[in-house]
């Protein structure tokens, strides 16, 4: 993150280099069964069902950082696309820009309320996002009145978009790479990147030192809804088609993509860096599950096996490193 | 010395505290429920309404309990994986009922099966304090599910013997089984919660996990305790929910955690602890219930019942807000 | 008159719910002078400093700064103007490294695009702690620092503000001896560099040695301002306590029975190493030592809050190991711990739960039901047995001032027949009266022949009831004492430089 | 006390959100149709055609589906029906079993029940209305795939969610079909059988694991609509257009696009439209008693003329809507914007 994670060895990057050591051996693992695996397509299309993942992830960290959650944003995906959907079937000359810059706003504006309910009224994260969740989902059916959006009804370039690449590299990748750079410079590089940090890891010192905390938290919400919306259009071109449930329960992914990547739910904890193995790891399963050909009544316990074992072992390396820590101090 | 004397020992009954209080703004509610419903719809009132509409909802409100005991032992506790425990320990008991174990054994495996999953995740919750409930339960909920994929397949499991439909359609006299079950249940907790040193230690982690570990609370055992307990309810749901539908799929019951934590949550069990009585939840069961069941009868779509749950959820926590913020007690004496 | 001082705060009251804070107090400062604000723990010298950092804001009084009034809304305008505070209790961000805990707040930017330069950040955080001779580098993560360390980032910080205000509040009181004097050095340096310092201390050889004037604070009010050179030890302490100090400790005769609780070679790794004393019954022992010595570790884990994994624990002569707490309590063994407020309490609960929180066993009947009659009995005679000033056991713990919270804690002690009490800085922000009755409860407790053991950094306190006292340093015991051969002098010497600093 | 009253009134506002809901409750006798799950256009399709029957016969038509697919939810609806006292209840099933407790019980109530689409097992419905016989789903699927592979090659089957009650159904044919005529389908080689759940996502990463894990596969079959687009449109970026083929049952809108460019040849599906008509016009009969749903009965539902009630396979009764649809490039088009 600063400096430190190429500096020293702390805690951090043991971890970070566990879980690619665990990637890698997993990868190989996958490759042994089923030589497809570490082809450059296939390698392609995990980068490109991991970006839209990803992009969320970054999103999330920054919540958890807050030591905050958000479970609305698989509706706040589903209502931004669904919208952009229905005005480009309305407006088919619009072109690709206008419809990424309509699903970011909606989502900002989703997020935002969110933020403000947290920072403002003190309700629980948890809680707020839950309802939140409901009321957007709900509106998803009302605007699209229960109906799909389907390919034909939706221009060609908006549906290419996500086919096409620059240089031979998807645009969704690329648009993955770019939000990491941006959020990358925004989360280490700026006072109010930093500041998410301290909000996060003490509340009570962040008076202290006079930071705004409650406009932090709700920036916080409102990026990360205007990451689920952006998520909204790419899913949406993606797929060639808006349905009302569209990514249900995918919050519970990110989290746990998250928390795999070493950012702490109580705050205050977790790299760019981790992330990006998180969701790689996700990215992986995924794609590596049905290519071994497991049954596929394994696979769901299987992805749960690998996240808690994860997150245990996490913790035990965790444990080892504050021992060595304690031991190096001199009595 | 002159303050020997005037210490009071015995509690005055004292009307602003006990009219203040947030069960009954949920009374109010759950009244307002009742007679907009009434007016709207002119197959409300009846009998069905009162006797047996609630055989349709009561079967989360089982976990509901052990739930506010989750909730209220504070430290970010949550356990997000009973829907998944219902489904498991669901499958399982049809499974081995269909290979030939009698149905009261099948029963019991229910049961021990639910109780195990709480089990392990109270274990690693107690192994590793350092991991957030949230998460563990995340990992556990998508595991359990995968097991009873992997149990069940694409097959469902049934064809219990017709006595196992008593449990979810049965009436004594006119109440529902499962209606007096609750009740039942309701009591036994309502007990544990406010008169047992159980349920006070419980209140004590939530409110100050340090004061308390000082104070001798075993927290770990306690934590332990709580989340078993949750698995065993969600046996309760699973054998009636089981029973209501005649046979079980491992994809039953999903999402069910999220509606328990709602129920908790709108009957005033805060989620960081310490907070909330059992009237609460009790009353924001029925609230719930019966609002989606008046919509119902107005036959009001799907998505329309969401956002007005959405609404209420966040606007109940939003009213509890400002309820407590105003008169949260001063640090300090007057 | 006003450009001789660069701050000025006339008749400052600030009014907490229930407690008056500070009452009209008054106090100026001089450009360029180390200017010592004294005062007992709770005589609202934090509150003082909070309200001049803008952290609070007094209901009444004006602040003065270069004569001008000003109005701090908020700490950030504080650190606009130039003022810049090291707080008692270390307000850092474990998460993050040394370097960011510096500059949170006033980052450090390239000048061509505005983004965090870290580099600069991290150069400059190594150069400030390098004039502190810290032994730590600036990439760290704060967590893993040791309280003294964190103390001296805290420092560090103050300093890269580079503000004409400074104000330390109790800074060296977790400093060795040596890190002292390497802070008595700087901030004589920053006096001559032109800088204003405030530097609050209840040790008498930090004002000595550094300040030119002193200002003494006593129960939130003003007391009075004095030229360090033409005042007396005496007279401060006076003016600090209110009374003759000798007065404040009514030690009682007690005959001092068998040892009950025996430690020997007990340690654990990184906090403490080859711990070893013993209590006898009617006995109390003080354990003394500077903020992070490891006293509190120790006892904790003989307790059972954390575990030991060398030496061994004999109570009344035979081997025993608490796991746990209620283990310890059942033994008949009492833990005062030293955050009343986090460790001792259940805020928003009334007196009589809070006092029979550990002894819920005893008021269950054999229905399992709890007592509540016998409860509210329990909790009813211990309020009036201690004086406890509250209308009912109904009451909220918070609602309580501090003594009375504490009186509290020591009540929770006294539901169970206990043996050995381990007393945590039990007068720590009390008021004199309190602090007085505490004492004596203290005395009674020995009388009736409990052993205890009373952790303290407060020298008077330690001298005027102690009958035995060991001094920890850096997780390690470096001197035992009568308390009858013991002075100031000989503990601080024990407690600062014995075992050479290996820092 | 204020405060008290200020705290109520919020509450209050949270109740006034509920109030523009509560409509006036219809008197006219009602049937009612129960679909999987909310926000599905198939559904939405069989809604329409089911009330424009009803309609037709004077009836009001009650349009209900709970918001996740789920059993319980439709147990929900149906009690919530029970107690409004609709004359006939036809329901398109999550789950075979798991209905029936419930269905029994609006029977003893002289609720007339039948099943459209996905059925409920043979004790608890009247009459199933079966938009097209499961067996000739199956085989024509495996037939359509013969000769798109022309004669030989890997297939592979994407289904909906593993518990889908028809896919299943389907699948079971398929197998038969190909077991059966083992000779004709000696080259023909179902490889594997994968379940997108009816989730974009899912279906997406599946048929790219299928393309990976077989790369001489000829034809995937996906008798989902779901699954249909996803997999078409998957297949189409990968440019394996014309090497592998896609067929199944899908919605003419989602696949019109797929079905132009060549990814699908051609695929089935009944106009889901007379479905929930015929849907309809058989609650409706049933509400009047004109049939019990006996073998032997016959009706005539309206613009689709008449129909005979018979034997089920699974010892019930049904009503065969007619021979499946076949979509392809000449008539896309026209349909794709019906439904």
């Amino acid at each position: 993150m600063n400096l430190s994670v190429f500096k020293d060895k702390k805690p951090g990057s043991f971890r970070e280099l566990g879980l690619l050591a665990f990637i890698v051996v997993i990868s190989l693992l996958v490759e042994i069964r089923n030589p497809m695996f570490f082809t450059l397509s296939n390698l392609e299309d995990i980068g490109v069902n991991t970006a839209i993942l990803s992009i969320l992830a970054v999103g999330m960290m920054m919540v958890l950082l807050t030591a905050g959650i958000d479970l609305s944003i698989g509706a706040t995906i589903a209502f931004s696309g669904m919208c952009v959907a229905l005005t480009l079937e309305a407006h088919p000359e619009l072109p690709v820009g206008v419809a990424l810059v309509e699903g970011i706003l909606l989502g900002a504006v989703i997020g935002l309320i969110l933020g403000i309910f947290i920072s403002r009224f003190n309700i629980l994260p948890i809680i707020a996002s839950l309802g939140m969740m409901d009321i957007v989902r709900g509106f998803t059916y009302v605007v699209s009145k229960s109906k799909w959006v389907s390919a034909y009804q939706m221009p060609d370039d908006f549906k290419n978009f996500a086919t096409g690449n620059i240089f031979g590299i998807s645009n969704f990748i690329i648009i993955a790479i770019i939000v990491y750079v941006c959020f990358f410079y925004f989360i280490n590089y700026t006072k109010v990147g930093r500041w998410i940090y301290a909000v996060g890891s003490n509340p009570a010192a962040a008076k202290i030192s006079g930071i705004p905390k409650r406009r932090v938290i709700a920036l916080v919400y409102m990026l990360m809804g205007a990451l689920a919306g952006l998520a909204g259009v790419l899913w949406v071109s993606k797929y060639a088609s808006a349905q009302g449930n569209t990514a249900e329960g995918e919050e519970m992914s990110v989290i746990a993509a998250c928390v795999i990547g070493g950012v702490s739910i109580t705050g205050g904890r977790g790299k760019v860096s981790g992330l990006i193995l998180g969701c790689l790891l996700f990215g992986i399963l995924d794609n590596a599950l049905p290519l071994i050909n497991v049954s596929p009544f394994w696979q769901k316990a299987i992805q749960g096996a690998v996240i808690l074992t994860a997150v245990v072992a996490n913790a035990v390396i965790r444990r080892q490193s504050d021992l060595k820590a304690l031991k190096s101090r001199k009595i | 010395m002159e303050n020997r004397r005037i210490i009071l020992e015995e509690k005055k009954w004292n009307p602003r505290t006990f009219f203040f209080q947030w069960e009954w703004m949920l009374v109010a509610l759950l009244l307002l429920v009742h007679i907009l419903n009434g007016i709207a719809s002119p197959y409300y009132f009846s009998v069905d309404t009162f006797l047996s509409t609630p055989m349709s909802f009561l079967d989360q409100a089982f976990i509901v309990f052990p739930m506010m005991l989750v909730l209220i032992s504070g430290n970010g506790n949550i356990d997000i994986s009973v829907g998944s425990t219902v489904a498991l320990s669901s499958v399982i008991m049809g499974v081995s009922y269909n290979h030939g174990i009698p149905m009261g054994a099948s029963i019991f495996i229910c049961f021990f099966i639910a109780t195990l999953c709480g089990f392990i995740n109270g274990c690693i919750l107690v192994k590793f304090p350092e991991l957030p409930a949230m998460i563990v339960t995340l990992s556990t909920m998508i595991l359990y599910r995968g097991i009873a994929y992997i149990v069940l397949q694409n097959q469902a499991a049934g064809k219990f013997p017709s006595w196992f439909d008593y449990f979810g359609w049965g009436y004594v006299g006119p109440i529902p089984f499962i209606f007096l079950m609750f009740i039942v249940c309701a009591v036994i907790y309502g007990i544990v919660i406010h008169k047992t040193a159980f349920g006070r230690s419980v209140y004590a982690i939530g409110n100050n996990r340090t004061a308390a570990l000082y104070s001798g609370i075993k927290t770990s055992r306690l934590t332990l305790i709580i989340f078993t307990l949750t698995g065993f309810m969600s046996g309760f749901t699973a054998l009636f929910l089981t029973s209501r539908m005649g046979s079980t799929r491992p994809n039953i019951a999903s999402g069910y955690e999220l509606d328990v934590i709602a129920m908790a949550v709108l009957g005033g069990v805060s989620t960081d602890g310490g907070k909330g009585r059992i009237w609460g939840p009790i009353l924001s069961i029925f609230i719930i219930g019966y609002m989606q069941y008046g919509l119902g009868l107005l036959n009001q779509s799907a998505q329309v019942v969401m956002i007005i749950l959405g609404f209420l959820l966040i606007g109940s926590v939003l009213v509890q807000e400002i309820h407590i913020g105003k008169n949260r007690v001063l640090p300090g004496r007057k | 008159m006003s450009d001789e001082y660069i701050l000025e705060l006339k008749n400052i009251t600030k009014v907490f719910p229930g407690v008056r804070a500070l009452d009209c107090v008054s106090f100026s400062l001089r450009r360029g002078e180390i200017h010592a604000l004294m005062g007992e723990n709770g005589a609202g010298k934090s509150t003082f400093i909070k309200v001049i950092t803008g952290v609070h804001q007094p209901e009444e009084g004006e602040i003065l700064l270069d004569g001008k009034i000003v109005h701090f809304r908020n700490p950030v305008d504080a650190q606009k103007a130039g003022i810049a505070a090291i707080y008692q209790h270390v307000t850092c961000y474990p998460s993050l490294s040394v370097a960011e805990n510096m500059f949170l707040g006033h980052e450090l930017v390239t000048s061509k695009v505005k983004r965090l330069d870290w580099k600069k950040m991290y150069r400059e955080a190594d150069e400030w702690l390098e004039k502190l001779h810290a032994n730590f580098k600036s990439d760290v993560e704060m967590g893993n620092l040791s309280v003294a360390q964190q103390q001296l980032v805290e420092i560090a910080k103050a300093l890269s503000m580079n503000a004409r205000i400074i104000i330390m509040d109790e800074p060296t009181a977790a400093l060795t001896e040596h890190e002292s004097e390497e802070l008595y050095a700087i901030t004589e340096r920053l006096r001559d560099t032109g800088h204003s310092v405030i530097f609050i201390s209840h040790r008498m050889e930090d004002t000595e040695r550094l300040a030119g004037r002193v200002t003494v604070f006593r129960d939130s009010k003003f007391i009075g301002v004095w030229d360090v050179k033409d005042v007396t030890r005496a007279q401060l302490v006076k003016a600090m306590v209110g009374r003759e100090i000798t007065q404040m400790f009514p030690k009682k005769k007690v005959n001092i029975g068998a040892t009950v609780l025996e430690i020997s070679h007990l340690g654990r790794t990184g906090y403490f190493k080859d711990v070893s004393f013993s209590v006898r019954s009617g006995e109390i022992l003080a354990l003394t030592g500077l903020v992070g010595a490891g006293r509190t570790e120790v006892c904790e884990s003989i307790y059972g809050v954390t575990a030991y994994d060398e030496g061994c624990v004999k109570l009344n002569g035979k081997v025993v190991r608490f796991n746990h707490p209620a283990e310890a309590i059942a033994a008949g063994f009492g833990y005062l711990p030293e955050d009343r407020q986090k460790e001792g309490l259940v805020l928003q609960w009334e007196l009589s739960k809070n006092i029979t929180l550990p002894a819920l066993q005893q008021i269950k009947k054999r229905s399992g039901f709890l007592d509540v009659k016998k409860e509210n009995h329990i909790a009813g005679q211990l309020c009036s047995e201690l004086m406890v000033k509250t209308p009912s056991v109904f009451e909220a713990a918070s609602l309580l001032s501090g003594g009375n919270q504490q009186k509290i804690v020591v009540g929770k002690l006294l539901t169970t027949p206990k043996k050995i009490l381990v007393l945590d800085e039990p007068t720590k922000g009390v008021d004199v009266g309190a602090k007085a009755a505490i004492y004596e409860i203290i005395g009674n407790l020995a009388e009736k022949g409990y052993a205890i053991i009373l952790i303290s950094s407060e020298m008077p306190e330690v001298l005027g009831i102690s009958d035995r006292i060991v001094v920890m340093k850096d997780g390690r015991v470096t001197a035992e004492f009568e308390t009858a051969q013991a002075d100031q002098n000989k503990i601080l010497k024990a407690a600062m430089i014995e075992g050479v600093d290996k820092k | 006390m204020k405060r008290f009253l200020k705290s109520l009134l919020a509450g209050a506002a949270v109740l006034l959100m509920i109030l523009p809901v509560s409509a006036k409750a219809k008197r006219k006798d009602s049937c009612a149709f129960v679909f999987k799950s909310t926000g599905n256009p198939y559904g939405e399709k069989m809604m329409d055609g089911f009330k424009s029957a009803c309609e037709e016969l004077g009836y009001d038509a009650i349009l209900r589906a709970p918001e996740q697919p789920t059993a319980e939810g439709q147990i929900q609806i149906i009690e919530q029906l029970i107690t409004q006292k609709v004359k006939a209840i036809c329901i398109s099933a999550n789950d075979a079993d798991a209905l029936q407790p419930v269905l029994t019980k609006a029977m003893k109530r002289g609720i007339k029940v039948c099943a459209v689409d996905s059925n409920v097992n043979a004790a608890s419905r009247m009459v199933f209305v079966n938009q097209a016989d499961s067996e000739k789903i199956g085989r024509t699927l495996i037939q359509a795939a013969y000769d798109m592979t022309g004669g030989g090659g890997d297939i592979a089957v994407l289904s909906a969610t593993s518990q889908a009650t028809n896919q299943n159904l389907w699948i079971d044919w398929m197998k038969k079909e190909l077991s059966e005529n083992a000779s004709k389908y000696a080259k023909l080689k179902l490889v594997k059988i994968a379940y997108g759940d009816d989730l974009r996502d899912k279906s997406v990463s599946e048929t790219e694991g299928l393309l990976r894990s077989f790369p001489d596969l000829k034809c995937i079959i996906a008798p989902t609509t779901v699954g249909i687009a996803a997999c078409s449109k998957v297949v189409a970026d990968k440019g394996l257009i014309g090497k592998v083929d896609v067929t199944g049952l899908g919605l003419p809108s989602e696949m019109a696009e797929a079905i132009t460019k060549g990814v699908c040849p051609y695929m089935f599906l009944w106009n889901p439209i007379d479905e929930g008509y015929l849907a309809g016009y058989v609650s409706v009969t049933l509400a009047k008693g004109a049939i019990k749903g006996e073998e032997g009965d016959s009706f005539a539902a309206g613009r689709l003329g008449h129909y005979n009630v018979v034997k089920a396979a699974d010892g019930g009764t049904e009503i065969l809507l007619g021979p499946p649809f076949k979509f392809d490039s000449t008539n896309i088009d026209k349909w794709k914007t019906v439904y």
